[in-house]
């Protein structure tokens, strides 16, 4: 076992761990705090990929933004500070039931692939992804138009969040 | 080195977690939670099968990302506007109260 | 390569040669001293902090006309030690209705938030913690986490008062975080990277005379960041008593407070990276890695001044006004710089580079004079609409 | 920067001003003034370094700066656009510029910037003064703003006209202009005559530019270039002069320099199609420069000269051209000699001096007319401007007595306003002089006898007869109202009262009428300096030919003609109206030229008249109500018949009871039992459709595999 490979079960382990809490702890805002390692730790595996650009994206968008955003939504739909009555519906077991199966025929699937357990090539000296994946988002011949698609969703999700949200009889 | 099947079954277990979040959690909020969960792990595919792929120049797997990246912060900002919306008008988050769709 | 010329590169191999010596393993060995090297750097700036703070004292005094601390050793300057000793043996209270574990992690996290932003800073050509391709953006990364210790912070103290502090400071700092960010990309632009020290390296010419505007704009996104007056929502002591940090006492307040202070040096220092060349003066930097530390250390104390000078010149102003004055004039013009710096920047690819650095600066100015124009005459119609039409020639035509 | 981007960039000033103006600092008049005159600046600096880069370079015709970009696709090849600046469109930017600087400058004096808004003023309507401290004073326009932002536009059209190297970007230049003056005319648009007029301009100029438009479509589709590089090469000149067309025995060449020559009869207004150009004397009087002198007139005529090569190719549209002109400069003459309104003189003046272009080009005399065309064009801006002076001064003097019926444009109520008035005094005159052509020093002198000149030396005695009794009349007429304006004793109230301008207004005058005197002597021929100086219009503008036409010899029946129409039109003048007071003593007041020989009830008669009756009588009538109404009230019934046959016997018992009832009480009856599945909870849902996915997935999966 080399230390790459230990450095990646410990990441694993911390991410799923943190997994399982955001959906199994009682207190919603601990929920979205262990989202927040849940990403954290999704992001060092960005980094362990070799993907600086995206794990620090990985930050930026999800930690800065997201992660914020939801303990917002959460202080902003709470009665109190203590969460009564049970966080888990009655038909858990349906939905652990499914939540395995899913995992399982997903293990299943892959296992039969081919490439399942490939190792990758090392990152040739002076690499730069981040001028690449610049480049390709914005060249015509690669992803300029999904790139803009993205943006024009982005801006319509912002309008529409801003009407929904909005109050009306309060103005 | 660590082979791709590692990092393709902790993106399955995360999705699974995700998804068990997202089938059992009452508060809807807590659903939304889930659904991010799922979301990284499919970006965490992405950007593996990128960096195991024979072609290191091809982006497809980081644009993809990146593309998930903005689908997500879509979804959460209308998806949480919603909730806040159904809280101001029902008085509850909770997934299982809001059945007026049912019959 | 002598002590001089690298003295880290000199003294990690020293270090690593004794430690290989004791009979560890290279991995080992070289782990340990990176280990080493974290946290010597760490410790400088924890003993820099506490200097920040007899600065902070010193210089508030200076500007309201009073001495500061002036008792304990020359000039005060053991004022700070004592005041450190002081929170330490306070008594460390946590409210009874408090979430323990979160508002006891807030304060960690904030100090942390300020600390890692260093692991990118190039302190002199080869003195960086890490090489970061992304080094720009790991900045607002790092803000990010900032954010998150204080909307923890505010939540956990189960307090009012608290709670919307946080709201405004994460409010504030998710908005600042759009100008801040497109304000960034100026460098990548002229630099062609994100890299910090290969923006220093391309700034023959310091991007603020290319940039003024930019650099401006990212100062004021700086200080919004930083929370700090005209921006002090978040604590505004006469509205808030003090803000997210309001239940916090002891050692925890103080690593709020000096996070602070070390988080507006930093940004003094990432303004001098950006925008003033980095540790490069006139070709001094090459001289020595410690007189390029040094030249680095003046230039983030100069940025550092800038924002005390206006955190002890201007009034707090209000929240919605902060907000506002972000989306709806902040942003728009950073958005609208952002376009012009790089069609400019396309536009004077060729042209020698006195034209280059004059019509990027005349850019700025008149793209600053636009929105200026733009924001005043908004302002009037508002003023208008408010108060009624101009009462001077209603006056006139009588 | 290269000459060329210097040249693709000097349009935009005025355009971006344009948009500037409209979209953003419309609020502010002192803003918008400074955007309007600061672009037209710019574009002023521009067109003098082009112009001086122009002049250094050695055969400038055969060597222009050019650029071209493919615009549109067209099928394998592009439609090219691009910028050409050669020898004659070097002068027209120069004469254009400066006219264009000048007015713009004109425009904030007159329309009163600074002055106070006004009490009763309205957007549409003329501003009406203001009361300040009791008195009354001039106010500002209120509409100052949109006046700059138009008069930009106008400006970007006529460069872009200006700079083109094809005749496509020249019509959309000239088709801006064309917009711009129905805006313009129509400024005051609370007023109902100018409304009428924006109108009038606006359709009259369309009749021509339609008949352009099948030209340029016709030159597209012979040659399959709009490139002048390409349409006046020598073998797309002689294939066009070779292929025959069916219409009056034309040639290709002849019927598009026909066409094209209708649409410059329209922008021109040469007869049969001037009339717009009095009637645009609505607008306000730096428009009334703008289009007269500077822009849309000289376009029609720079269209004229720049299509020469294709239009001189055959002799019959010359012939056409030739005689249109001249009867044109006779004719418009004879009507300005009894108007009474001094801009309406300038404005048939304007139509007679143009028809003198028109005339010199349809004698080949391509020369004297863009020599003329410029000239013109200095001293016509100067008058209009100087006009708008007198009339600004007039109506401060009918601020002043409070009696708004007197008309402030009518001579008769003027007379000596030389005291008054001087600067704008001495300036009309000088521009009064060189529209007659005063011997020797003025520009006009130079311009008009070198017309006559080549009329003569090319034995075409009629058209020089003609000019020379039209050039008398111009001396005549403009002797008449610089008298009756300027000289004599105050004839109301109001002309005592008049003031001398501001500034902004008078120093675009003097700075004009340095060029009404000066431009001329560009152009002077080798005899009268002796050799001394070059002829260097003649050699710089005559480059533009394939045959570059030998300067003509002195002839003194040419030069004694000019000599004798200026001076004793000038003298004639003078004395004729030396002492005249009111309309009545004036002899001259025909009624057959006062109402310009009836055109206008001419029109009105043969085409109005009968368009209406048509419009109204025949088709809204007889067609629309009588014919195409009946058949479809006819429909009406006969469907609603059908339509109740087949509700009554197909739909009711079959679709409705059979099918409708039948099938919704089935789907009720399913509706009802699977009703309790729909709990309407979102999770429920969500698992029973993947435990359905899994069970579909899991089966198809080994089915395939096994």
């Amino acid at each position: 076992m080399t230390g790459a490979q230990i450095i990646f079960l410990m990441v694993a382990a911390f991410t799923l761990l943190s997994a399982v809490m955001v959906v199994t702890t009682r207190n919603l805002v601990h929920a979205a705090l262990w989202l927040v390692s849940t990403l954290f730790g999704v992001a060092v595996v960005y980094a362990l990929l070799n993907a600086n650009f995206i794990a620090v994206v990985q930050v930026v968008v999800y930690i800065g933004a997201i992660a914020i955003l939801f303990i917002f939504a959460v202080m902003l739909t709470r009665k109190d500070m203590r969460d009564s009555g049970p966080q888990i519906n009655k038909n858990w077991w349906a939905g652990a039931l499914v939540a395995m199966l899913t995992f399982a025929g997903l293990a299943f699937l892959l296992s039969g692939w081919s490439g399942f357990s490939k190792t990758a090539a090392e990152l040739p000296a002076g690499f730069d992804s981040i001028s690449l994946l610049g480049e390709s988002l914005v060249s015509p011949e690669a992803y300029v138009l999904p790139f803009e698609v993205a943006s024009v969703l982005l801006l319509a999700a912002l309008v529409g969040a801003v009407y929904v949200a909005f109050n009306p009889s309060k103005k | 080195m660590v082979p791709l099947s590692w990092y393709l079954l902790l993106a399955a277990a995360l999705f699974g977690i995700g998804l068990f979040g997202v089938l059992v959690r009452r508060n809807a909020i807590a659903v939304l939670l889930g659904i991010e969960l799922m979301l990284n792990a499919v970006n965490i595919n992405l950007v593996s099968f990128w960096r195991y792929s024979d072609v290191l120049t091809s982006m497809s797997g980081q644009v993809f990302s990146i593309i998930v990246f903005a689908v997500a912060a879509a979804e959460v900002s209308v998806g949480l506007a919603l909730v806040i919306s159904v809280y101001r008008r029902r008085n509850t988050v909770i997934a299982d109260e809001l059945d007026m769709l049912k019959w | 390569m002598s002590f001089w010329n690298d003295p880290l590169r000199v003294a990690a191999d020293w270090l690593q040669g004794i430690f290989v010596g004791w009979g560890m393993n290279e991995t080992g060995a070289h782990v340990l001293v990176v280990f080493l090297g974290v946290l010597l750097l760490i410790t400088l700036l924890m003993v820099l902090d506490i200097f920040l703070v007899w600065i902070e004292r010193k210089v508030v005094a200076r500007f309201q006309d009073r001495l500061g601390p002036n008792r304990l050793g020359p000039f005060g300057l053991i004022q700070p030690f004592a005041d450190i000793i002081k929170l330490i043996i306070k008594e460390d209270t946590t409210p009874g209705d408090a979430d323990k574990v979160v508002y006891n992690l807030a304060p960690i996290l904030s100090m942390m938030s300020v600390l890692i932003l260093w692991a990118v800073v190039p302190l002199a050509p080869v003195m960086l913690g890490t090489d970061l391709n992304v080094g720009v953006l790991f900045l607002i990364a790092a803000g990010a986490i900032g954010t998150l210790s204080i909307i923890m912070a505010g939540w956990a103290s189960n307090n009012k008062f608290a709670m919307i502090g946080g709201f405004r400071q994460v409010a504030v700092m998710v908005s600042f975080e759009v100008p801040m960010l497109t304000m960034l990309l100026i460098p990548t632009i002229f630099a062609q990277s994100m890299n910090m020290n290969a923006i220093i390296d391309a700034q023959n010419v310091w991007y603020v005379w290319i940039s003024p505007l930019g650099a401006l704009i990212f100062l004021i996104a700086a200080i919004a960041e930083l929370g700090r007056a005209p921006f002090d929502l978040a604590e505004g002591e006469s509205e808030l008593v003090s803000g997210f940090n309001i239940e916090y006492s002891g050692m925890k307040f103080g690593m709020f407070y000096a996070g602070e202070l070390l988080h507006a040096f930093t940004f003094g220092g990432f303004w001098a990276i950006l925008f003033f060349g980095g540790y490069r003066f006139f070709g001094l930097e090459q001289v020595s890695p410690f007189l390029a530390i040094l030249i680095l250390i003046i230039k983030a104390m100069l940025g550092y001044w800038v924002i005390m000078w206006v955190k002890y010149t201007m009034m707090r102003i209000r929240i919605d006004q902060m907000l506002s004055f972000n989306w709806k004039f902040l942003t728009p013009l950073s958005f609208a710089l952002l376009l012009v710096t790089a069609l400019m920047n396309a536009l004077l690819a060729s042209a020698p580079t006195w034209l280059y650095i004059l019509g990027m600066f005349l850019a700025n100015v008149v793209t600053g004079w636009i929105a200026l124009e733009i924001a005043r005459s908004a302002t009037r119609q508002e003023r208008e609409r408010i108060e009624g039409p101009n009462k001077k020639v209603a006056e006139a035509s009588h | 920067m290269s000459t060329e981007t210097l040249i693709w960039l000097l349009p935009l000033p005025p355009a971006l001003a344009f948009f500037l103006i409209v979209l953003f600092t419309n609020k502010s008049k002192a803003l918008s003034h400074t955007i309007a005159v600061g672009a037209a600046f710019l574009s002023w600096l521009g067109a003098m370094i082009v112009f001086i880069r122009a002049l250094g370079v050695e055969h400038l015709s055969e060597h222009p700066f050019e650029s071209a970009i493919n615009w549109l696709p067209t099928g394998e090849t592009f439609l090219k656009i691009g910028v050409l600046i050669d020898p004659l469109s070097a002068t027209v930017l120069f004469f254009v510029a400066w006219c264009v600087l000048m007015i713009f400058i004109y425009s904030v004096g007159y329309h009163n910037f600074g002055q106070p808004e006004g009490d009763h003023d309205h957007a549409g309507l003329p501003p009406h003064g203001a009361t300040v401290h009791g008195h009354t004073v001039p106010s500002v326009e209120p509409m100052y703003s949109r006046f700059f932002a138009f008069i930009g536009l106008f400006a970007f059209g006529m460069l872009t006209l200006v700079v083109s190297d094809n005749v496509l970007t020249m019509f959309v230049g000239w088709e801006i202009m064309g917009l711009c003056s129905y805006l313009l005319i129509g400024f005051w648009y609370g007023k109902e005559s100018a409304r009428n007029a924006a109108i009038k301009a606006f359709m009259t100029t369309r009749i021509g530019d339609v008949f352009m438009l099948l030209g340029i479509a016709f030159l597209y589709s012979v040659t399959g270039s709009l490139s002048f590089k390409d349409i006046f090469s020598e073998e797309v000149l002689h294939a066009l002069a070779s292929v025959p067309t069916g219409v009056f025995g034309l040639s290709a060449a002849g019927l598009i320099g026909l066409l094209l020559f209708i649409g410059t009869v329209g922008k021109s207004a040469q007869f049969p199609l001037h009339v717009w150009l009095p009637d645009a004397m609505e607008g306000p009087t730096p428009v009334s420069a703008m289009i007269h002198a500077a822009t849309m007139v000289s376009a029609g005529v720079y269209a004229v000269i720049r299509m020469f090569p294709i239009i001189s190719l055959d002799e019959k549209t010359m012939t056409v051209v030739a005689f249109i002109g001249a009867f044109t400069a006779l004719f418009a003459a004879t009507i300005a000699v009894a108007q009474n309104d001094i801009k309406r003189v300038l404005a048939y003046s304007t139509i007679s001096q143009l028809g003198f272009m028109i005339a010199a080009l349809g004698i080949h005399a391509y020369v004297a007319a863009t020599f003329h065309l410029v000239t013109h064009a200095f001293f016509k801006a100067l008058l209009f401007l100087g006009s708008g002076s007198v009339i600004h001064g007039m109506e401060h003097g009918v601020l002043h007595t409070g009696n708004h019926k007197v008309d402030p444009q009518d001579m008769f109520n003027m007379g000596g306003l030389r005291h008054k008035m001087p600067i704008t005094f001495w300036t009309f005159l000088i521009g009064g002089f060189a529209l007659s052509g005063f011997p020797l020093v003025t520009a006009g002198f130079w311009s008009k006898d070198e017309i006559l000149a080549d009329a003569w030396a090319h034995h075409h005695y009629a058209i020089f007869f003609t000019l020379a009794i039209a050039a008398f009349m111009t001396a005549f007429y403009t002797m008449r109202q610089i008298t009756l304006t300027f000289f004599g004793e105050p004839r109301t109230e109001e002309a005592k009262h008049a003031h001398e301008t501001p500034w902004t207004m008078t120093l675009p005058l003097v700075v004009l009428s340095v060029f009404a005197v000066g431009y001329g002597w560009v152009g002077m021929p080798h005899w009268i300096t002796g050799g001394l100086v070059p002829n260097w219009f003649h050699e710089f503008v005559g480059s533009m030919l394939h045959e570059h036409a030998a300067e003509l010899e002195f002839n003194i029946v040419p030069l004694g003609t000019s000599l004798l129409v200026a001076l004793g039109g000038l003298t004639a003048g003078y004395f004729a109206y030396r002492n005249v007071q009111s309309p009545a003593e004036d002899k001259l007041q025909i009624p057959v030229l006062k109402n310009k020989w009836y055109v206008d009830e001419l029109y009105n008669v043969v085409f109005i008249k009968p368009a209406v009756w048509f419009s109204e009588v025949f088709v809204s009538k007889w067609m629309d109500k009588g014919f195409i109404d009946g058949i479809l009230h006819l429909f009406g019934p006969a469907t609603g018949g059908v339509g109740s046959a087949i509700r009554n016997y197909f739909d009711l018992p079959v679709i409705n009871h059979f099918f409708g009832d039948g099938s919704a009480e089935v789907t009720w009856w399913f509706g009802r039992n699977l009703r309790p599945i729909q709990t309407g909870r979102i999770q429920q849902y969500l698992v029973l459709s993947l435990i359905v996915l899994f069970v579909v997935g899991g089966l198809l999966y080994f089915l395939l595999m096994a």
